[in-house]
C-alpha cells in the first residue's frame, strides 16, 4: 500500500468524520470546524490521489492544496464574522431551527 | 510494511483522532485546541507526502490563522464569562 | 467588424475588468456607484463582444499566460457560455441601475455592494468561459462567497441566518465538487474539460466523481429537496442582491452541471429520471408553497424553486429529443432570469413604496405604481409560459419533446406547472387591485427603479422573438 | 451538563441512516480511487516547461506561472471575504486585558523575527518550499500576536494604506499581467528573461496584502473610521 493511496484513504475518513459533524452539531463553530475538516480532507484526497501514479511527486495537486488552503481560510473569516454577528443579533450562534438544540458549549473552565 | 509506511500509518490514525476530538468533545474551546492541533499534524502529513510548500502553509494559515480566527471568534461571543478571554491560547491548562 | 472583434481578448476582459472595477470601487469608496456603473457597462460591453465573435466564428478559446493546457489553463466560450455571458451582461446592468437609485438612501450599503457586487459578475463570467476543472472550482468559490456576503449585506437577523445557511450549504457544495475533481484528475491526469472528455471512458472511475461533482451542483442549484436554503437567502437579502441571486447564480451552478453533462455524456437513463422527476416535485411543492406564502418576497423566492424544476425536465426527455430537451431548458434559463430579476426588482419597489411586503395588504398598488405592476405581471406572463415571452419558447420546446416521444407525463407535468405559476401571480396581482382595510405609510419611488424593472421585464416577453437567433448558437454544443 | 431535549435532538434512526449514508459515499470513492488504470499528471509537462517559467521550485512555478490564473482568481477570494466581513460592520469590541507576561515575553522575540523569517520565505520560494501565502501568513500572524498583546485601540492596524494594501495585491497581478502583452502575448504571458523578476514582483506585492488581509480578517470587522 503506497503511502499516497493511505494519505487519501485518510482524507476520506476526514470527509466523512466533517459530514457526520455538519449534519448533527448545532453550534455554528462547530459546523464552520466540521466543513474545515472536510476541506483538509478533500485536499489529502488530491495530493495523495495524486501522488499514487508514478514515481515522483507532481506539484499541480500540491499548487492546487495551497490554492484550497486559501480559499478555506477566506470562507472560515467569512463564517465566524457571520457567526459573530449572528449570535449578537439573536442570543445564540445557532440557525433558527437549531436554536432549541444543545449546543454543547460549556464555556472551557 | 517498513518503518515510513508504518509512519504514515500511524500519521493517518493520530489524524482521525485529532479530527473526530475537534468535532465531538463537549467543552468548545478544547475543539479548537484541538483543530489546532490537527491542523499540526496535517502539516506533518504533506512532509511525509513530500510537499513542504503545502505544509508551511498548511501549519501557517491553517493551524495558526484559523486558529486565532477561531479563538478570537469563540472568545467575542455573547454570554462567556469575563475570565475566558482571547489570550488564553498562550498559558492555557489544557482542561 | 470582425477585425476590430478579432483584435482585443475580450473572454479575459469580461473577467478582468470586472475584477479590477471591485478593486477600484474598493479603494475609493466614496465614488463606488460611480466606479461600479462604469465597469459594469464596460463589462457588459465585453460579455457582448464576445457574444459576437462566437456567432461570427464559433467556438472561441484563449491561452492564458500562453501556456496550452494541461499545463496551462484555458479559457474557452461556446454558444452555451456566451448565451449565460448575455444573459449575466442584460440582467447585470438592469439591476446595476436599479441599485445605484435603490440605495441611495443608505451610502454605508452603497460602498459595500459595489466591489461585492462585481466580484460576483468577474466569478460568473469567469465560470461562463472556464475551460478547467479545478479553475471552475475557485470560481465557484468567489461566486459563493461575494453571494454570501451580499446577502448579509441587509444586516437584518433573517438575513444573517440565510446567509450562514447559504455559506454553508454553498461550502459543502464546492467541496463535492473539489472531490470529484481529485477523482478525475487522478484517474485522468488532467484537469483540462476537452482533455478529459476525450480520455474519460466511463466506469466508477468516471461515474464516481461525476456524481459526486453533480450532487454538489444540485445542492449549489437548489433542486428540490435541496432547496431549504434557497427562500430564506432569497427572501430576505436585499431586492437588487435577490435578483441576482435568483436570476443569476443558481444559473451558473446549472450551468456548470449542463456543461459536464455534456463533456461526459454520461450513459444510463435512471439518473435523467430522478433529475426529472426531482424537477417535478419541484415544481409542485415551490408552487405550493409560493400560493401558500404571506410575504411577496418570499413567494418569488418560492416561484424560484419551482421554476428551477423545470430545467430539470430536459433531463429525461434529452435521450431522444436532444436539441428540443436541451435547447427548451436552456431558453428556459435565460428568459427566467430576466423575468426573475425583474419581479425581484419590483417586489423591492413595491416594498420601498409601501415599507412591507405582505400580500395581502397590497392596498391597490395598482394606482400609485402601475409602471410596477406592469413589470410584475409582464415577468409573471414569462414565467407562466405565455405567447411570446422567453418563458413560452422554453416550455414549448420541452412541451414538444415531450410529445414526439410520447411522454405525457412530461407534458402533464409542464402544464398544469405552468397553470400553478399562473395562479400565485394573479393572486399577487388580485391584491394589488383590492383596497386593504388598513392604512398604510407612502413612500415615493424613483422613476428609475420602476422603469428598470418594467424594461427588464418587457425584455423577458419580448426574449421569444429572439428564439430564431440564439437557439443556432447552441449547435455543436449540445450531445 | 446542560438536560438534552430529547425532542429537537437528531434521533438513533436518523444517526444510523445517516452512518448508512456516509459509508456508502466513503465505500463509493474509495472504489474509484482503487480502479485502474491511474494516468500520470502533468508533472513530467512542469519539468520540461521549468526552465522558462521563472522559478526553480516546481510548486511555486505552477502557482504563479503555468496556472497563476488561478492564483489571481485566488487572491480575489480572499480579498472578497476581507469585502465581505467589513461589510457585516465595524470590529467588534475587543475587551481590555492585561495579557500574560509570557505571552508579552515571548512576543517580543516573535514579532522582530516574523519579518526576517517573511523575507527568507518569499526569497526562498523561488527555489526552495516558501512563497507569497506562506510569507504573508507569517506577517500576518505577527500582526495577529502584536493585535493580541497591545490592545489599546490607537495601536491597531495602520490605518491610512490599509485599503491601498489590500488591494496591492491583486492589482499588480492584474496590472502585470496586462503590462506583459503586446508583440503578441497572451494576458499574464511573461517574456523569458523577465518571468523571475515579474514573478518576485507579484509574489512581493501578494504577501503583503495577504498579510493585511488575514490580519483585517482577524479583527473580525471593518476598524473603526473606514468608510
Amino acid at each position: 500500500m503506497s503511502s499516497g493511496l493511505l494519505f487519501a484513504c485518510g482524507g476520506l475518513g476526514l470527509l466523512a468524520i466533517g459530514l457526520w459533524a455538519l449534519v448533527l452539531r448545532a453550534h455554528l463553530i462547530r459546523k464552520v470546524l466540521a466543513v474545515n475538516v472536510m476541506g483538509s480532507g478533500a485536499f489529502l484526497l488530491l495530493v495523495g490521489a495524486g501522488s499514487m501514479g508514478e514515481t515522483g511527486v507532481d506539484p499541480v495537486p500540491q499548487a492546487m492544496v495551497i490554492t484550497g488552503i486559501v480559499v478555506a481560510i477566506s470562507a472560515t473569516a467569512l463564517a465566524l464574522a457571520l457567526v459573530l454577528r449572528l449570535a449578537n443579533a439573536t442570543g445564540k450562534p445557532a440557525l433558527p431551527e437549531d436554536r432549541e438544540r444543545d449546543l454543547m458549549d460549556e464555556g472551557g473552565r | 510494511m517498513n518503518t515510513g509506511q508504518a509512519l504514515d500509518l500511524l500519521l493517518v490514525l493520530i489524524l482521525l483522532w485529532v479530527a473526530w476530538a475537534a468535532l465531538s468533545s463537549r467543552d468548545l474551546f478544547r475543539c479548537i485546541v484541538m483543530f489546532i492541533a490537527f491542523g499540526l499534524v496535517l502539516s506533518m502529513a504533506w512532509v511525509r507526502l513530500g510537499a513542504p510548500d503545502v505544509a508551511l502553509a498548511e501549519a501557517a494559515i491553517g493551524a495558526g490563522l484559523a486558529g486565532a480566527l477561531l479563538l478570537a471568534t469563540w472568545a467575542r461571543l455573547p454570554g462567556k464569562t469575563e475570565d475566558s478571554q482571547l489570550d488564553a491560547e498562550g498559558d492555557n491548562d489544557e482542561d | 467588424m470582425s477585425e476590430w472583434l478579432a483584435g482585443a481578448p475580450w473572454m479575459m476582459l469580461a473577467i478582468m475588468l470586472p475584477l479590477a472595477g471591485a478593486l477600484v470601487a474598493f479603494l475609493l469608496p466614496r465614488h463606488s456607484a460611480l466606479v461600479g456603473l462604469g465597469a459594469g457597462l464596460l463589462t457588459a460591453c465585453a460579455a457582448l463582444a464576445v457574444m459576437l465573435q462566437v456567432a461570427a466564428d464559433g467556438r472561441q478559446a484563449y491561452q492564458l499566460g500562453g501556456w496550452p493546457a494541461p499545463l496551462g489553463i484555458e479559457l474557452v466560450a461556446d454558444g452555451l457560455s456566451v448565451l449565460m455571458l448575455a444573459m449575466t451582461a442584460v440582467v447585470g446592468v438592469a439591476v446595476s441601475v436599479y441599485a445605484r437609485v435603490y440605495l441611495a438612501d443608505s451610502p454605508d450599503k452603497v460602498r459595500r455592494f459595489w466591489p461585492l457586487w462585481l466580484f460576483l459578475w468577474a466569478a460568473l463570467n469567469a465560470l461562463f468561459q472556464a475551460g478547467d476543472a479545478f479553475n471552475l472550482y475557485v470560481t465557484l468559490e468567489l461566486m459563493g462567497l461575494s453571494a454570501v456576503a451580499l446577502v448579509a449585506l441587509s444586516g437584518s437577523g433573517p438575513a444573517l441566518s440565510g446567509a450562514m445557511r447559504y455559506l454553508l450549504v454553498s461550502l459543502l457544495g464546492s467541496l463535492s465538487y473539489l472531490v470529484g475533481v481529485a477523482l478525475l484528475y487522478h484517474a485522468y491526469g488532467t484537469l483540462d474539460l476537452a482533455l478529459l472528455s476525450e480520455r474519460a471512458d466511463g466506469g466508477l472511475q468516471l461515474a464516481v466523481p461525476l456524481g459526486a461533482m453533480i450532487a454538489g451542483l444540485l445542492l449549489k442549484t437548489g433542486l428540490f429537496p435541496f432547496h431549504i436554503w434557497l427562500p430564506p437567502a432569497h427572501g430576505s437579502a436585499r431586492a437588487p442582491v435577490s435578483a441576482l441571486l435568483s436570476g443569476l447564480v443558481v444559473k451558473a451552478s446549472f450551468y456548470l452541471l449542463l456543461r459536464l453533462w455534456f463533456t461526459f455524456t454520461p450513459e444510463g437513463q435512471g439518473v435523467p429520471l430522478l433529475l426529472g422527476s426531482l424537477g417535478a416535485t419541484a415544481i409542485f411543492w415551490g408552487s405550493i408553497q409560493a400560493l401558500r406564502q404571506k410575504r411577496l418576497k418570499l413567494l418569488v423566492a418560492y416561484s424560484t424553486v419551482a421554476q428551477l424544476g423545470y430545467l430539470f425536465i430536459a433531463f429525461p426527455l434529452a435521450n431522444l429529443e436532444p436539441a428540443l430537451a436541451w435547447g427548451g431548458s436552456i431558453y428556459l434559463a435565460l428568459s427566467h432570469a430576466m423575468a426573475k430579476g425583474a419581479m425581484f426588482l419590483a417586489a423591492g419597489s413595491i416594498m420601498t413604496q409601501g415599507g412591507h411586503d405582505e400580500i395581502d395588504e397590497l392596498d391597490r398598488v395598482v394606482e400609485r405604481m402601475p409602471l410596477t405592476l406592469a413589470a410584475f405581471a409582464l415577468s409573471g406572463i414569462s414565467l407562466a409560459g405565455l405567447p411570446p415571452s422567453g418563458g413560452f419558447v422554453g416550455k414549448w420546446m420541452l412541451l414538444q419533446a415531450a410529445m414526439t416521444q410520447g411522454s405525457w407525463f412530461w407534458a402533464l407535468v409542464i402544464i398544469v406547472g405552468g397553470l400553478l405559476t399562473a395562479t400565485y401571480v394573479f393572486r399577487v396581482l388580485g391584491f394589488a387591485f383590492t383596497k386593504s382595510p388598513h392604512e398604510h405609510e407612502r413612500h415615493d419611488v424613483p422613476a428609475t427603479m420602476e422603469w428598470t424593472a418594467l424594461v427588464l421585464a418587457l425584455g423577458a416577453v419580448l426574449l421569444g422573438f429572439a428564439a430564431p437567433w440564439a437557439l443556432p448558437l447552441l449547435e455543436g454544443v449540445l450531445p | 451538563m446542560k438536560t438534552r431535549d430529547a425532542a429537537t435532538e437528531p434521533g438513533l434512526a436518523f444517526r444510523i441512516g445517516l452512518a448508512l449514508l456516509l459509508f456508502a459515499i466513503t465505500a463509493g470513492l474509495a472504489l474509484a480511487l482503487l480502479a485502474e488504470p491511474v494516468a500520470p499528471g502533468v508533472a513530467g509537462q512542469v519539468e520540461a516547461a521549468l526552465g522558462d517559467s521563472g522559478a526553480k521550485n516546481h510548486v511555486t512555478a505552477v502557482l504563479l506561472n503555468f496556472r497563476g490564473y488561478d492564483t489571481l482568481l485566488e487572491l480575489a477570494v480572499l480579498t472578497s471575504a476581507l469585502v465581505g466581513v467589513w461589510a457585516l460592520g465595524v470590529a467588534p469590541d475587543i475587551r481590555e486585558t492585561t495579557p500574560s507576561p509570557v505571552l508579552l515575553g515571548m512576543n517580543s522575540v516573535l514579532i522582530p523575527l516574523a519579518p526576517l523569517f517573511c523575507a527568507y520565505l518569499l526569497w526562498a520560494g523561488a527555489s526552495r518550499p516558501g512563497g507569497a501565502f506562506q510569507a504573508g501568513a507569517v506577517l500576518a500572524a505577527a500582526a495577529v500576536l502584536y493585535n493580541i498583546s497591545c490592545r489599546r485601540p490607537e495601536l491597531r492596524l495602520p490605518r491610512a494604506p490599509l485599503r491601498p494594501g489590500i488591494v496591492i495585491g491583486l492589482g499588480v497581478f492584474i496590472a502585470t499581467g496586462f503590462g506583459v502583452m503586446g508583440g503578441g502575448r497572451a494576458f499574464m504571458e511573461y517574456p523569458a528573461g523577465l518571468a523571475g523578476g515579474l514573478i518576485l514582483l507579484i509574489e512581493t506585492a501578494a504577501t503583503l496584502s495577504i498579510a493585511l488581509i488575514l490580519a483585517s480578517l482577524f479583527v473580525g470587522g471593518r476598524p473603526e473610521g473606514e468608510p
